[in-house]
């Protein structure tokens, strides 16, 4: 079956990240195709290459490089969402006029046409947030 | 299953003291291109979203409830309340802004699309919803 | 089918799951995740919504559960513990999910 | 003096409020704040919380009441209002603040 | 002013479904260096935070809980808990963890510094305290 | 008086972050000292330059960096919190590798003994959170 998981969350603040990375790796496993994680809202955070976390803790965006690495998966970051939060990309970088660019690999930046098409595309949409 | 999906956005937090509301109609504003049936409930302190006489200018927020009323000109459909959040929150249909709705083609007209439901139409909208969105 | 219900949000703290229930057809399934797993607690003084909930099939992640320290034998009758696969074949086994948070 | 308490939660969303007055003094000051602020309607299905604590005074932030459409006439009788300065004052005047999030 | 505060964390979160029950244990650690005199307060699902028995295994996240038997260490002298919030979850104070303490000096010793009091025994330590903490 | 304010939540998402700043300003502009603001949990994310958000809603994050020009003000981001999180200095990124900063000019990064010492200095602690 072809999935759609959308998280409103950022990384160690809520549970909501976790549940949805979990619930992600368990569909992919099953032999689901997910074919998208929408990051929105301050879930965008998820996609930065700058954290280290402890090292007794998971390292949460680390997680979703690797699952993406594994399974050729679409994380999308909500450019507005994204803007607001300070999480940029190479293009985002020239386009406002940033210095410097702090978005994981295998994460892109885009619109919310894609959580649109998403929705349209998939079977189900799973939401996680707070 | 048709191309023209139901979409039903279920807001269920209050305006300004977080940012849900705010993105959840951008997410509303941007799905207008994609030709779905929109609806909109909203529901607990959901239905403070749709409270007339904003006036953010002491907060120095973005003042977005305005852009409720142009929901019609954005594919919405159909606005949803919550009867029972609305009573216990000591709000009518009076206290709520007015969103018009017009199809261009047919002519067909519809002053408000604002509309109030009890528990179990609300339960039944929900189910014959292909999918529903939170925030 | 019917629609599968998730519920991540303490009874005590938030109204999100006697919303679900409130606003859940006749057949609907409820899963419940994060501190949402406080709502499956035998003997509290909301049990009832669950306990009291006809004709809604009720089920929690154990991985939540376990987390938090609730013992199984703590929970209400007849809620179902599943793990992320079966939270999985939930998603798919019902016509859509709705997330109450 | 006594002590400020800040309450910014919706009284319909979680206790905050509740919490507030039960945990508070004879003599306390409560500051209703960001979703708060809708602890100070009169006529919902909380209005009791602030129209029956007894030897309480109640404030509200009224840049957030304007935000949220809050008209003056719809406030409970007492509930006394502030802009940011008035904050300050009310810190200031007050043992110390807690915070009931 | 004296040298010593009255420091009190007011705790009223459920652990791991956020970070702010691990989080505020952070700043009572790194608290433990500065003297004051300490107490937590447990209310609402803040009393989740002390239950015994967590197993975060299949969560793939850090147990944290049995960081707060350790806190006697931490120079915390008081742990208060609600009575109304922890009776409102079925729990007793046999379902949560217990906390010695000990002083070096006077070799005071107490078993368990986990105590349940009531809400009017509550709001007097909440006034007594010089700082309150909130997360 | 002398205050200390502490901030737990991000900009943007809860508007925690605007009532600490609209506090924190007018209790500078009545006089009074505002010895730090400390910012814990999510609250390290108003520490950003490269949020960049729409042109009709407020700057968050520069209205902070104003205030602090302003009234030198003590803008203090937990170094705990802040790696969970991904905000970054330069310090920060050669201890732990990082090949961007991030932090926003006029904040600084320290530990939880930063806002220890500002609840044992100050008359006043007031919290602002989700």
């Amino acid at each position: 079956m072809k999935l759609a998981v959308q998280v409103n969350e950022g990384p160690y603040q809520h549970q909501a990240t976790d549940s949805a990375y979990h619930f992600t790796k368990a569909a992919l496993e099953k032999g689901h195709e997910v074919f998208r994680v929408f990051f929105y809202h301050d879930g965008v955070l998820n996609g930065t290459r700058l954290t280290t976390p402890p090292q007794d803790d998971r390292n949460i965006v680390n997680r979703w490089v690797e699952l993406a690495e594994k399974y050729d998966l679409d994380l999308v970051l909500c450019v507005a969402a994204a803007q607001r939060r300070g999480i940029v990309d190479d293009g985002e970088a020239e386009r406002n006029g940033k210095d410097a660019t702090n978005i994981a690999p295998k994460f892109r930046i885009s619109g919310l046409g894609q959580l649109i098409e998403a929705a349209i595309q998939c079977d189900r949409l799973v939401v996680f947030g707070d | 299953m048709s191309d023209v999906k139901k979409f039903m956005y279920l807001n269920r937090r209050a305006p300004y003291g977080t940012i849900y509301a705010w993105e959840s109609l951008e997410v509303v504003l941007i799905g207008a291109a994609f030709d779905q049936e929109v609806s909109l409930m909203f529901v607990d302190d959901g239905v403070f979203q749709l409270v007339k006489g904003s006036d953010t200018s002491e907060s120095d927020m973005k003042n977005f409830t305005p852009t409720y009323r142009t929901l019609g000109d954005y594919g919405v459909r159909h606005m949803y309340v919550d009867k029972a959040s609305l009573e216990a929150r000591g709000l009518t249909q009076d206290d709520l802004i007015e969103v018009a709705w017009e199809d261009w083609e047919t002519e067909e007209e519809v002053d408000n699309i604002v509309e109030i439901l009890d528990s179990k139409e609300i339960a039944k909208k929900l189910e014959e919803s292909d999918v529903v969105f939170s925030f | 089918m019917a629609d599968l219900y998730t519920v991540n949000k303490s009874p005590f703290e938030k109204n999100s799951l006697e919303d679900a229930i409130r606003f859940s057809s006749e057949g609907a399934s409820i899963l419940l995740i994060e501190d949402g797993v406080y709502g499956a607690m035998a003997g509290t003084a909301v049990s009832d919504l669950v306990a009291g909930a006809t004709g809604r099939k009720f089920y929690a992640l154990r991985a939540d559960l376990k987390a938090r320290g609730i013992a199984e034998d703590r929970l209400i009758d007849g809620v179902e513990l599943v793990d992320y696969a079966g939270f999985v074949d939930l998603v798919v086994n019902h016509d859509k999910v709705q997330a109450w948070l």
